[in-house]
């Protein structure tokens, strides 16, 4: 029915055959074996290569600008509601303009389910889940993320998700600097028969 | 999902003697019994050749708190050669504990210990009732409705609310 | 000089010896997880065994009781977490068998593929976790860089590669992204290659067969009364699938053939789980085949999120309805549901009894992993210690499942 | 003055042979993760050096430097010597291990072993057997019940196993008249053994990776259901004593492979140095040693004693008396 095994060849009563010879053993080595002078799948990350991920990816949270420049957010808090693990804060404020705008808007990544419900309940499309996913830290605290540092961030990618070449730097802010915006896309590296 | 055929053959004398009521939810068949008659039940439904509920799906501990009788056990059978779907249910107070249904599904170790860890049922009969999930020695049974979320406040656990005297037990 | 087979004699003529308890775990690595297990034993053959859990127990189901509906969904997902979508299948189905309402074709579609996803995930895991148990080392690499194309397919469709999170109630949170198509079409027939591939380094091995074959044996009455389910009950030749016996969503158009083996054993357990890989890829490609156009979530604003959110802000009646259902989720009518789904690793079930409010009074989940685990009690009694490992493994149980 | 030249030709082979030994298991250490690593379709070690060949290195810095733990009621002594106990013994193999034909240094010429023993190979069975010492010294110290019952695995198939590996080395004896090595050695420049003597190789070879404690039979660490067995208290320097060991043993056991059936130095067809084709024949052995241990699951207990005493027993035996019928 399937690919049939070097042992299945033989049938039941000369099963023997293969056994003696130890086929069974001779396959599972000739497999390996090949599989050694195979290209590797491996991404060597942060060292020289680095993942970019898929548009949808959801990462580090960002709060998105509108045409302007200013902040999209209205500090209407649904995303703190619909939070399951209350990890966003939101205290909202009125603007010279009459608009409500968040004065403080913390985002707890240590909290975080990454589940992106805010991003869904978000009637101005401000909060979302952006593309990055390098932030750990030494303690909880510096997960706290306010809502300048917020803005800052990257948002999501455009491009489908590939490995870029990349550097490792490691006393700067930011560990690992990408060098180039297209990559490759790493399932080339399968071997296959086709 | 017709249980038609289903509700047919509980209609029979030998089943309705145990139960207190039949009745359809959501496409499923649910029978109450009383907690005496449970255990005569569960061996009827399993050994009967037209039913054969050879399969426990799941035993369920439930607490309605401000209600009376307080707490619930609901069990989920399945017939595996006639693929039918049931739901027993049995109603009682703290005091009067269920028996347990081990001798007829094996499964229901695990499950009533579960239960017992949770809120307390302490299955009449359990071969090995210990907590499964919680600790030797834990204070209390967090699924009840009078549990609060966070827990207790104590050494470990300075997060939980402070335990106040009528919450605790029936 | 006193004679030595004295020494080992009590008074009445009895041995001194006693059995040696080993406690293995929570911190080992094979018990796939912190699962602690106390073993007794006369000298490696095994004479009792207790398992322990609850060192993983995070309460899901008393945290379900005090979150709305769409807040359960995430949550669902750190179950078994190899294979999350199915779970947030499951637990969206009883919801929505509640609700009464059903989703759409397309989203159907899609749920379906991705649970056959998720079904290979975990399979994969599981199947390349045994024989490293068992000292292939080199299984587990090869299966985990076909995980890797499934957890790429999983960003690319979600967002996230384990916590999906993806079903809501009515739908799905968003349609297909582009290019998909041809990528999982490529996965599938990748996929295929490398399941004979697997077979070919281990699955004749006579090593490997020595370790498994007849060991954890429970025949198919005893797997029945212990609760067995998935896999593990079907390699001891009860032919029982959910898929097909109580079709749930669309898998009563798709063709694939139940895998049963006869012997229940670990080595039947671990091949029928390669089978159903087989018949995984089988499924995700008449998925494919078969895929409607239209939308993916149900038109009712007062139980989905809209996918436009111009709607919202074009009427205010969307705009009341965007904001209820965040804020205070949907209100799910007075009763109870079971549903059950054919979950990587047997029944999942969930088990939902509402009070008419936006909260759940009760969620119970039947997990799999946590049914069959017990059974490794009957199944490792009178074996050698090493083959504890290789029960524990065939027997697949995800700690995260099992403690709830 | 010929004596002290001889014996300044001695010391510096003997200091030359164990730094030797000492730095061999760090570039195997190496190699393992490197063939590892592109078996299973990945990089192995990368970071340190130039593909990660600085990666022992690091390695053996970090175990130097890290704590070196004593369990609470272990029996200290015993804990502390074990390591030791345990690398002695592949070290002293090495005396009586010939490794090339006669070469001249200085116009001096000297054999390329320490000892020129007529009993070398008795000798090396006999000492090779010494290592279970220390394991079961490690294993009982520790007072750990995983380390114990590794170590009595270990003790069960070590001494198993040392009878079949020196049944099949009978037949090598028998055919070359000698137990000297280099004699053996000698006796396959027109063929080697191995033509003679395949059933003698398998039961050696099989026996070998046994007693190397190497997949599939590496119950004694069997890191799926004990952990690590007999070192699983072990840290720091003391740890790397065991591997050390571990890594020695296997190198003896290609070694024997080499010199017993496989015409020790002696090429064939390309001209190579003496010592160059050894290496590339022992180079070989230990590459199967880890292919093998990335392809193969592990035996069971009992059933690794089984295959010990009811088959590779009367293999060998039968391998004896066909050697026999065929010498006679």
């Amino acid at each position: 029915m399937y690919n049939e095994n070097t042992l299945n060849k033989f049938s039941r009563e000369h099963r023997w055959i293969g056994v003696t010879f130890f086929l069974d053993l001779i396959n599972g080595l000739s497999l390996t074996f090949k599989y050694m002078f195979s290209k590797s799948v491996t991404m060597q990350y942060p060292d020289r290569e680095k993942w970019v991920p898929y548009p949808r990816h959801r990462g580090h949270h960002v709060l998105r600008r509108d045409e302007n420049g200013e902040n999209k957010c209205v500090a209407c808090e649904l995303c703190a509601k619909i939070c399951p693990c209350n990890c966003i804060t939101v205290v909202p404020y009125e603007d010279e303009n009459g608009k409500r705008r968040p004065l403080v808007y913390d985002v707890d990544m240590a909290r975080c389910l990454y589940c992106g419900l805010c991003e869904d309940s978000c009637p101005e499309e401000a909060i979302a889940l952006g593309s990055v996913f390098e932030y750990s830290s030494y303690t909880s605290e510096e997960l706290v993320v306010g809502r300048d540092s917020l803005l800052e961030m990257d948002g999501k990618t455009e491009y489908p998700g590939s490995v870029v070449k990349a550097r490792y730097l490691p006393l700067a802010q930011s560990t690992v600097e990408a060098q180039e915006s297209s990559g490759y896309d790493w399932w080339r590296f399968i071997h296959r028969k086709d | 999902m017709s249980n038609h055929p289903l509700r047919e053959l509980l209609q029979r004398e030998s089943i309705q003697q145990h139960c207190e009521s039949v009745y359809e939810t959501f496409g499923m068949l649910t029978l109450t019994v009383s907690k005496e008659n449970l255990l005569a039940l569960c061996h009827l439904l399993k050994h009967d050749s037209a039913l054969q509920f050879n399969f426990l799906s799941d035993i369920c501990g439930v607490d309605h708190y401000p209600q009376r009788p307080r707490f619930e056990t609901v069990y989920h059978l399945y017939s595996i050669p006639f693929k039918y779907r049931l739901r027993l249910k049995c109603r009682f107070e703290l005091d009067e504990f269920p028996p347990s249904v081990v001798p007829v599904w094996q499964t229901a170790n695990w499950h009533e210990r579960e239960a017992y860890d949770m809120y307390g049922i302490a299955f009449v009969g359990h071969p090995d009732l210990r907590r499964i999930y919680m600790w030797e020695g834990y204070d209390g049974y967090p699924m009840r409705k009078d549990y609060p979320l966070r827990g207790y406040a104590d050494h470990y656990n300075p997060f939980g609310e402070a335990r106040s005297e009528k919450s605790e037990g029936a | 000089m006193t004679d030595i087979s004295l020494l080992s004699k009590g008074e009445a003529g009895q041995k001194l010896t006693k059995e040696l308890l080993l406690n293995l775990g929570p911190q080992h690595p094979s018990t796939h997880g912190v699962l602690r297990i106390m073993l007794e034993l006369d000298g490696e053959e095994i004479r009792g065994v207790d398992t322990i859990i609850g060192y993983l127990h995070r309460g899901t189901e008393k945290l379900a009781e005090n979150f709305t509906y769409t807040q359960i969904i995430p949550l669902t997902d750190r179950l078994d977490y190899l294979c999350a979508p199915s779970n947030n299948l499951a637990y969206v189905l009883a919801v929505e068998r509640l609700l009464g309402i059903k989703a759409p074709e397309r989203a159907q579609y899609i749920r379906v593929m991705m649970a056959e996803m998720a079904r290979i995930s975990g399979h994969l895991l599981i199947s390349g976790a045994l024989p490293m148990d068992l000292g292939a080392m080199t299984t587990l690499l090869y299966v985990m860089r076909e995980r890797e194309m499934i957890m790429d397919l999983m960003e690319m469709i979600t967002g996230a590669r384990m916590h999906t999170s993806f079903c809501r109630v009515g739908g799905v949170r968003e349609d297909l992204p582009d290019g998909f198509e041809p990528r999982c079409r490529e996965f599938c027939h990748v996929m295929k290659q490398r399941i004979d591939d697997y077979e070919r380094l281990i699955a004749e091995n006579r090593i490997f067969l020595k370790r498994t074959r007849d060991i954890g044996k429970i025949s198919g009455e005893q797997a029945i009364d212990w609760g067995l389910s998935g896999p593990c009950l079907r390699a001891s030749g009860v032919n029982w699938d959910m898929r097909r016996d109580n079709p749930y969503e669309i898998y009563d158009r798709l063709s694939f053939e139940v895998i049963v083996r006869e012997n229940g054993d670990c080595y039947d357990r671990w091949k029928c789980r390669m089978d159903e890989m087989r018949e995984s890829v089988k499924l995700i490609e008449q998925c494919l085949d078969q895929m409607p156009p239209g939308p993916v979530a149900v038109a009712m604003p007062d139980i989905a999120f809209p996918l436009n959110k111009i709607t919202v802000k074009s009427s205010m009646e969307a705009m009341i309805h965007h904001f209820d259902v965040s804020a205070y989720g949907f209100p799910v009518p007075k009763g109870e549901a079971y549903v059950s789904i054919e979950a990587p690793k047997g029944e999942l079930g969930f088990y939902i009894i509402s009070d008419g409010s936006p909260k759940p009074l009760r969620m119970k989940v039947r997990a799999p992993s946590f049914i069959n685990l017990q059974a490794l009690a009957v199944l490792a009694r009178g074996c050698y210690l090493a083959d504890v490992i290789a029960i524990i493994g065939s027997l697949d149980p995800v700690i995260a499942e099992v403690d709830k | 003055m010929e004596l002290m030249i001889a014996a300044a030709v001695i010391m510096v082979k003997v200091i030359l042979i164990t730094v030797i030994l000492f730095i061999v298991p760090v570039p195997l250490t190496w190699l393992e993760r490197k063939i590892a690593g592109h078996i299973q379709q990945r990089m192995g070690p990368m970071r340190v050096g130039w593909h990660g060949l600085l990666q022992p290195v690091a390695d053996g810095l970090k175990l130097l430097t890290k704590e070196d733990n004593i369990p609470d009621q272990s029996d200290r002594v015993l804990f502390k010597i074990a390591p030791f106990v345990a690398l002695v013994p592949p070290f002293m193999v090495f005396v009586a291990v010939p490794f090339g034909d006669d070469v001249s240094i200085f116009g001096y010429e000297t054999p390329l072993y320490l000892s020129d023993m007529n009993v070398g190979l008795l000798y090396i069975l006999a000492v090779a057997g010494l290592e279970i010492y220390g394991v079961i010294f490690g294993g009982w110290a520790s007072n750990s019940k995983y380390a114990l019952l590794g170590s009595l695995r270990t003790c069960a198939q070590l001494i198993s196993y040392e009878i079949p590996m020196g049944f099949a080395v009978i037949g090598v004896v028998m055919l070359s008249q000698s137990m000297n090595l280099s004699d053996i050695v000698d006796a396959q420049e027109p063929l080697w053994f191995i033509v003679y003597q395949p059933l003698g190789f398998f039961v050696f070879f099989i026996a070998g990776l046994a007693e190397a404690q190497r997949i599939p039979f590496d119950l004694a660490e069997a890191e799926g259901d004990l952990g690590a067995g007999y070192h699983t208290e072990y840290s720091g320097m003391r740890f790397s004593f065991f591997m050390i060991s571990e890594y020695l043993v296997m190198l003896t056991i290609s070694v024997l492979c080499v010199l017993l059936f496989f015409g020790g130095w002696h090429g064939v067809l390309i001209p190579l140095p003496a010592p160059i084709w050894f290496a590339l024949k022992v180079g070989f052995f230990i590459y199967l040693f880890m292919w093998f241990r990335f392809t193969f699951p592990r035996y069971r207990y009992d059933q690794l004693m089984s295959i010990g005493w009811k088959v590779l027993v009367p293999l060998s035996i039968l391998n004896i008396l066909i050697t026999g019928i065929f010498v006679y």
